[in-house]
């Protein structure tokens, strides 16, 4: 048995996230972005090469995280979970790399 | 896999109205039942079953370390040391600080963890119990495997954070270090699971009321080590498969003729074995933090501090590892940057300390044995910890690293700290585990043999270690031994008859637990006038833990239902006994209890796991044997009924005779 | 001010004072073991005093603070002991007096900081570098070669083991590499320790104010015999490092005719040469005796024995070539005897025979290497350190004349 | 995270049924399990970074890459989050057929990707590319072939969720198992989105 609060909380839940039709909107959008991705491989974009493919990265990676994984609907606890190891990943492998003189 | 632990919500099951519940496994299998006999310990998923049988396994495997550390201390007592071979020596302190390490403390601390924190939550049981019985046995069969090599062929040698190129195959011809990387990769994987269940625990399973600013500091600093767990076990994880496919399957991580740079594995082994000794000290922390208030009559001082500066330690504790590294070549930049990081944690640390008096300041203190033990942590861990400031300064570390003053340092926070806070855990919740007091006069002559064989043993080391003796060397010589006060000789002696000493105080400890178990006398329900959760109930628990969950009003809920403040002198005055709450809660028990029940799956999955990592080194028919346990068992967890038949027990359950309806 | 203020604010600088004496005192002692030869606290150069600075601080102020909270916790556990007073107020901690705690510590960390940064930087200097060696470490040895410079009159390389011998009041940088597994390259009187990784190349700087030989181990486990590998640095007057480059550079002396010793070269080339250089040494067509270790060593390398008794350690100088008394000379001459004494070399009546002889019966039962054939598979056959060569006594006696006659 | 707590919320008698949060122990769990799974990947992208260009033997990596491949096998993977997501949608509309659908369709492009997987490693392995060929090929390996077996799990348990849907045997919520399975799911395409760029796009 669970309280009224408890209840409606629930329901609310089931009221995340975007319709089919979004999703494939989303979907559409990660398509593209993979294409221009891809096409940086045929195409030459010189200085623009590195930071566009990191930011076509991470632009993709944030929106599936986002809308497909809900973790822009859902409680923020998730999102706590998730990205500390996130976070965490980034900062000790960067450094760690770097005392590699990786990035010079 | 954790899909179908547990139904969220009863709402959902009663929606679908044509849900077949299945009674068996795997055609024939029923979900066991006993509640007394062996099999009530193999299959069990009772928290407090597992946590004891942690215990049991953790004090084991703190004897056999012991016993190896006391063989060391033999070769290392006197000069050109005969007592064991270059080689044997080498697998000894390897062995000793692994075992130490992975098989005494971590299990100890979860034995405690696993035992209380959902006592001290108000909760019936973990999140997750199938799971919790399931890091246990991972952690038994990693422990297996990790001591097999022992009759095997020779234990792992290449010391506890087993540098790569000197742990290759090249190096380490033995399959010790084979045995190693399988150990600890099956009881990592446990602790894994372990550590999110228990995180998921303190947060799903509190009682009404118990906010997480009402936590007991204990289950908050296990809730920051299973944090800590969480991110850092992968990390070595990585580390050891890389390690293991070289091994085994001739992969080039760290072969340096083609071009492998050895330090990727520091740095592995290291962002993974810093946090690591946080791992190791929180739970120690969390304990005393319950000892000193309680028998200093007070709160804890700063109790919002005591919490944040945890939470900051194992947070600081990700970014502090490359200390280990000073000497490394790592580049001036590096050094720099993680040294100034290392002095850093020493502030919240600190702040730790500071509280820990300040509770004590002004308090009522009761010197029991568990108060003996928890100052001794706090003098002992602050030796250790400013031993450890002084490694932080790089360059002045360059001259201590890798000599007995690093060893002094690091038993002096692990043995000082850690298993002082363990031992004042044992002493304290011991009348809650089995309802019997543990000796006090025995507990004082333990506390005080392992005080001073503490300091005989591990204080020499700092003088030893600044006077330039390298650690994990299997001989010394007189040649480089000095004279006068400061040799190596005299000390190394001292170090080594305190070594016995602490043998010795250990050996009162067993004699007291074995004592207490034959005639110890029945423990009053509340012995120390305590404060928390844990106490609102028999000694030792009932199966469901609280005859009716108890609602939380207070940080130390149990003390402000025994006291109210007069207003007036601001005293304290009694107005229930600890006896009387306990007797009101049985007298208001709930009516319908569901507990969850035992299961055959983990200790077969576990021991399935087991042999597939022998397949590793035994050839491919044992790993197919060992994957198609792994596969059955799975299946056979996940299609596991989630109640026993009512009429498997004996008497049936659901009658009179029986309170306790067993639920999924 | 008044007289009265004055005298508690002395009062209060004097206690002060004192119990950072004491503190001092009781590092100082630990400082003072006689003759510990790797004591920390005792720096002989200019790198080891630089740390050693940072170190006097360091362990200053924990012992200030170890002290402080050694007063604290007593008077509180004395002070506030149970003598029957009532259950004490609730009360759950003063947030002011906390936040100060935590900036205190804070601030006496940063100075800390500050210090600890620079001295990281200074140390790391290599600019002012004014001899080059480069150092090998290996199981269970080190390996020194000079690389030619002309200005210290090294023409060729000049390739040795064991001791490091140097100038004295130079500023020597290390370049350290490995041939197997990690070591850890460490003299306590000239610098810290660094590591010697293989495939990279570390540096270190070491300085010796005044001639002496300076003792250091290696600090990294690297296996077996970790516990059996030593190095110690000999610093040298100039003119006495020339003279020692001179000699080492010398050409070889062939033994005297008909004397134990020219057998003794027979034996050599016989067993010997397929692992150690001789430089200069011929074989019987004329051709130069060339070692191959890489055959048969793992690493790749045994010990140049060109000039190995001008060196008065061996087997990572982990046994002397020098008797007990001959060695008293040299390790306790005093600093401007030092270089003529050292220089003297090891002559037979010195020899400590016993174990040079011991190590040509079974190198490997005296230092434990996996020299054990049945133990060879992952290494494809090559052995690790010295192997067990069945020499006979009579051979040995040929090779211990031969050996004192490279010097 | 005090905040997240709702307290008020309990029934005491079933309180193993009515979190603190609010929220799904198993979701909480798989949250948990996912963050986790970061640092693991960190550590394997990371070792590959290192080594990509340290090729002692054998080919390098640009010479082996089948860049237009992996880019079709990548946009598989990519599109099976999408049918991840509507099987999730289509749960929680309690629409178990269109659940079923989109589940097998979702294992389906898996496996796929899984199939290009292995082609892919026979073929490099054709051209000299042994898993102990080089520090950039054991890197290689292990990184890809991690993924690929979480890929390969990731397959079995839409297969085993879809079984049991089919069969009414799940013992919880219905449309929670589904969105966990899909948290997993999803969590495999974003790594590989990470693996394609770093380990495919940019060269050594
Ligand atoms: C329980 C485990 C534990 C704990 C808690 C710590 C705590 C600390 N450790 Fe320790 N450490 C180890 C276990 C632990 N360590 C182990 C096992 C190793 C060796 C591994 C191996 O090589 O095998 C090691 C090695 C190690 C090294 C590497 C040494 C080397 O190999 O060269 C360093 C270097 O910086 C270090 C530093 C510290 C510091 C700064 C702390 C700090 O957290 C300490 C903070 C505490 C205090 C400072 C005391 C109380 C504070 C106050 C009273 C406030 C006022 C203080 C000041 C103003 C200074 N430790
Ligand atoms: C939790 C961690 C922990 C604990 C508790 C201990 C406890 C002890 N340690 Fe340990 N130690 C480590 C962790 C720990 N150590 C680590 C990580 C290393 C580094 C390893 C490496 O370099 O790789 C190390 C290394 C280490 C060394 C250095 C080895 C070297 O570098 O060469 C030494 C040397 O003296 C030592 C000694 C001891 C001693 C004497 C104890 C004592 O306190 C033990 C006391 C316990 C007992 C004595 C058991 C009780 C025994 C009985 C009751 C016996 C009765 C029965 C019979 C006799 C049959 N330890
Ligand atoms: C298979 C290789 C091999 C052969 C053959 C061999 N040695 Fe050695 N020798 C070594 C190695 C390796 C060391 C270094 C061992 C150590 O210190 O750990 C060594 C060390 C020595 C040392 C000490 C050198 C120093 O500078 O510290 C002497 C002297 C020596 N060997 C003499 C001999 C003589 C004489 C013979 C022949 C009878 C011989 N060795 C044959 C490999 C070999
Ligand atoms: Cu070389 Cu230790
Ligand atoms: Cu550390």
């Amino acid at each position: 048995m669970a309280t009224a609060t408890e209840h409606a909380e629930h329901t609310e839940h089931e009221q995340h996230g975007l319709t089919d039709g979004g999703y494939i909107k989303v979907a559409v959008v990660l398509a593209v972005i993979t294409a221009l991705e891809v096409s940086t491989y045929y195409v030459d974009f010189g200085p623009f090469f590195m930071p566009s493919l990191m930011i076509m990265m991470v632009a993709k990676f944030i929106i599936v995280v986002s809308y497909f994984m809900h973790l822009k609907f859902d409680n923020k606890l998730f999102s706590f979970m998730f990205y500390a190891g996130l976070v965490l990943a980034l900062g000790c492998y960067f450094a760690a790399l770097a005392t590699f003189q990786f990035f010079s | 896999m954790a899909i179908i632990e547990r139904p969220s919500t009863e709402l959902e099951v009663s929606i679908t109205p044509s849900v077949v519940v299945p009674s068996t496994t795997l055609g024939n299998l029923r979900r066991p039942v006993q509640s007394t006999g062996w099999k009530s310990w193999l299959f069990t998923v009772d928290h407090k079953k597992i946590g004891i049988m942690y215990g049991v396994f953790a004090m084991i495997f703190f004897i056999i370390g012991g016993v190896e550390a006391l063989l060391m201390r033999l070769q290392l007592a006197a000069p050109d040391g005969k007592a064991l071979s270059a080689d044997l020596y080498n697998q000894m302190f390897t062995m000793h600080g692994t075992t130490m390490v992975f098989l005494f403390a971590m299990p100890m601390a979860a034995a405690f963890a696993n035992y209380f924190l959902p006592l001290q939550i108000g909760a019936r049981d973990v999140a997750f119990p199938r799971m919790n019985a399931l890091g246990l046995w991972f952690l038994v069969v990693g422990g297996l495997v990790l001591n097999a090599a022992w009759f095997l062929g020779g234990a792992a040698d290449g010391g506890w954070f087993m540098y790569a190129p000197n742990s290759g195959p090249v190096f380490s011809p033995s399959n010790g270090v084979d045995f190693w990387t399988l150990g600890l990769q099956i009881a990592g994987l446990g602790s894994l699971i372990g550590s999110i269940n228990l995180i998921v625990t303190v947060l799903n399973m509190r009682a009404p009321g118990m906010t997480m600013m009402k936590l007991p500091v204990f289950t908050w600093m296990i809730l920051v080590v299973q944090f800590l767990l969480v991110f850092s076990l992968p990390v070595i994880t990585v580390a050891l498969v890389l390690l293991m496919f070289q091994r085994s399957f001739g992969a080039t991580f760290f072969d340096v003729a083609q071009g492998a740079d050895p330090l990727l594995w520091q740095h592995l082994f290291w962002i993974f074995g810093h946090p690591e000794v946080y791992v190791l000290i929180l739970p120690a922390f969390g304990i005393i933090s319950e000892v000193l208030p309680t028998f200093s009559r007070k709160p804890l001082f700063g109790y919002p501090f005591v919490v944040f500066s945890g939470a900051a330690i194992g947070f600081v504790g990700f970014g502090v590892w490359a200390h280990h590294m000073f000497a490394a070549g790592l580049g001036p930049v590096s050094v720099a940057v993680f040294s100034i990081a290392t002095m850093a944690i020493a502030i919240p640390t600190g702040v730790k300390i500071f509280n820990w008096t300040l509770t004590m300041w002004g308090g009522k203190i009761w010197f029991t044995t568990a108060m003996k033990f928890a100052i001794g942590l706090v003098v002992l861990f602050t030796i250790g910890g400013l031993s450890g400031v002084t490694h932080s300064v790089a360059p002045s570390d360059t001259q201590q690293t890798d000599t007995y003053y690093i060893v002094a340092h690091f038993h002096y926070v692990l043995f000082g700290g850690m298993v002082f806070g363990l031992f004042s855990g044992f002493y304290y919740w011991w009348p809650k585990m089995f309802g019997k007091m543990l000796n006090e006069r025995l507990g004082s002559w333990n506390f005080w043999l392992m005080f001073i064989g503490m300091n005989m043993t591990f204080g020499p080391m700092h003088i030893l270690g600044l006077q330039g003796q390298p650690r994990r060397m299997y001989v010394w010589t007189e040649a480089r031994a000095g004279e006068g006060f400061f040799n190596f000789g005299f000390w190394n002696l001292i170090s080594s008859i305190g070594s016995f000493v602490l043998a010795l105080s250990v050996l009162l400890f067993l004699i007291n637990v074995v004592q207490t178990a034959r005639k110890g006398k029945q423990a009053p329900l509340d012995p120390w006038d305590a404060r928390t959760l844990e106490w609102i109930t028999t000694s030792p628990p009932k199966e469901h833990n609280f005859d009716r969950i108890p609602t939380v009003h207070h940080l130390d809920e149990f003390f402000h239902r025994k006291y109210v403040e007069d207003e007036a002198t601001h005293t304290m005055k009694a107005i229930a006994t600890g006896e009387e709450i306990v007797r009101n809660e049985e007298a208001n028990a709930e009516s319908h209890i569901h507990l969850p029940s035992a299961s055959y799956w983990p200790l077969v999955l576990a021991i399935g796991v087991g042999v597939l990592g022998l397949g590793v080194l035994y050839g491919v028919p044992i790993m197919v044997l060992g994957a198609a346990i792994v596969l059955l068992s799975s299946f056979g967890w996940v299609m596991e009924p989630s109640v026993a038949e009512d009429s498997d027990y004996d008497p049936p359950a659901g009658g009179t005779s029986k309170e306790l309806a067993s639920h999924g | 001010m008044s007289r009265h203020a004055m005298s508690a604010r002395n009062a209060h600088r004097v206690r002060a004072l004192a119990i950072t004496k004491l503190v001092g005192a009781s590092i100082f002692l630990a400082g003072c073991a006689k003759d510990a030869p790797q004591d920390v606290f005792q720096p002989k150069g200019e790198n080891a005093a630089d740390i050693n600075n940072l170190q006097y601080m360091v362990f200053g102020i924990a012992g200030v603070v170890g002290v402080i909270m050694t007063v604290l916790f007593v008077v509180t556990m004395t002070k506030f002991r149970d003598k029957g007073q009532p259950i004490p107020e609730q009360s759950h901690g003063k947030p002011a007096l906390e936040i100060t705690l935590t900036i205190i510590p804070a601030l006496i960390l940063s100075v800390v900081g500050v210090f600890t940064f620079r001295g990281v930087f200074d140390l790391a200097e290599t600019k002012d570098t004014e001899l080059v060696i480069n150092v090998t470490g290996q199981q269970w040895w080190w390996e020194y070669d000079y690389p030619v410079q002309g200005d210290w009159g090294i023409d060729k390389p000049i390739i040795t083991s064991g001791q490091l011998v140097m100038p004295a009041g130079t500023k020597v940088l290390i370049r350290e590499t490995s041939r197997d597994v990690i070591h850890s390259y460490w003299i306590p009187a000239l610098n810290g320790k660094r590591d010697a990784v293989p495939g990279r190349i570390h540096t270190l700087r070491l300085h010796a104010d005044n001639p002496g030989i300076y003792a250091g181990q290696c600090t990294e486990f690297c296996g077996l015999s970790h516990g059996n590998m030593r190095m110690e640095a000999v610093a040298l007057s100039k003119e006495d490092f020339a003279t020692w480059v001179t000699n080492q550079q010398a050409a070889y002396k062939e033994p005297e005719k008909d004397s134990l010793a020219e057998q003794g070269e027979a034996v050599f080339l016989n067993q010997c040469v397929r692992c150690h250089q001789v430089n200069g040494l011929k074989k019987a067509d004329g051709t130069a005796a060339i070692a191959a270790p890489d055959e048969n060593v793992y690493a790749g390398a045994a010990p140049n024995l060109s000039k190995f008794m001008s060196r008065n350690t061996f087997a990572g100088a982990t046994w002397d070539l020098l008797k007990k008394d001959c060695r008293g000379n040299v390790w306790d001459a005093k600093s401007e005897e030092f270089g003529a004494k050292y220089l003297e070399g090891v002559s037979a009546d010195c020899l400590n025979e016993v174990d040079l002889r011991r190590w040509l019966r079974n190198a490997p039962a005296m230092k434990p290497m996996y020299a054990d054939p049945t133990k060879l598979e992952p290494t494809d056959g090559k052995y690790r350190g010295m192997p067990y060569l069945a020499l006979s006594e009579s051979d040995i006696d040929k090779l211990v004349a031969y050996l004192l006659t490279l010097k | 995270m005090a905040d997240t707590a709702v307290h008020a919320a309990h029934d005491v008698g079933h309180g193993a049924h009515v979190t603190s949060t609010g929220l799904s122990n198993n979701k909480l769990a798989m949250w948990l399990f996912l963050g986790s799974e970061c640092l693991l990947f960190g550590g394997l992208i990371s070792t590959y970074m290192l080594y990509r260009g340290r090729v002692a033997n054998g080919p390098h990596p640009n010479q082996i890459y089948d860049i237009p491949f992996t880019s079709v096998s990548s946009f598989v993977l990519l599109m099976s989050s999408l049918t991840m997501v509507l099987a999730v949608s289509a749960a929680q509309r309690r629409n178990d057929q269109q659940t079923n659908l989109w589940l097998t369709v979702t294992a389906l492009l898996g496996a796929t990707f899984v199939g290009g997987q292995v082609y892919e490693f026979t073929a490099f392995y054709r051209e000299g590319l042994g898993f102990t060929t080089s520090l950039f090929s054991s890197s290689f390996y292990t990184l890809t072939g991690f993924h690929g077996v979480h890929v390969t799990v990731g397959v079995i348990m839409l297969l085993v969720t879809r079984s049991i849907i089919q069969k009414n045997r799940v013992t919880g919520d219905k449309a929670e198992s589904v969105e966990i399975v899909g948290l997993y799911w999803h969590f495999v395409d974003v790594v590989w989105i990470i693996i394609f760029t770093l380990v495919y796009l940019i060269p050594a």
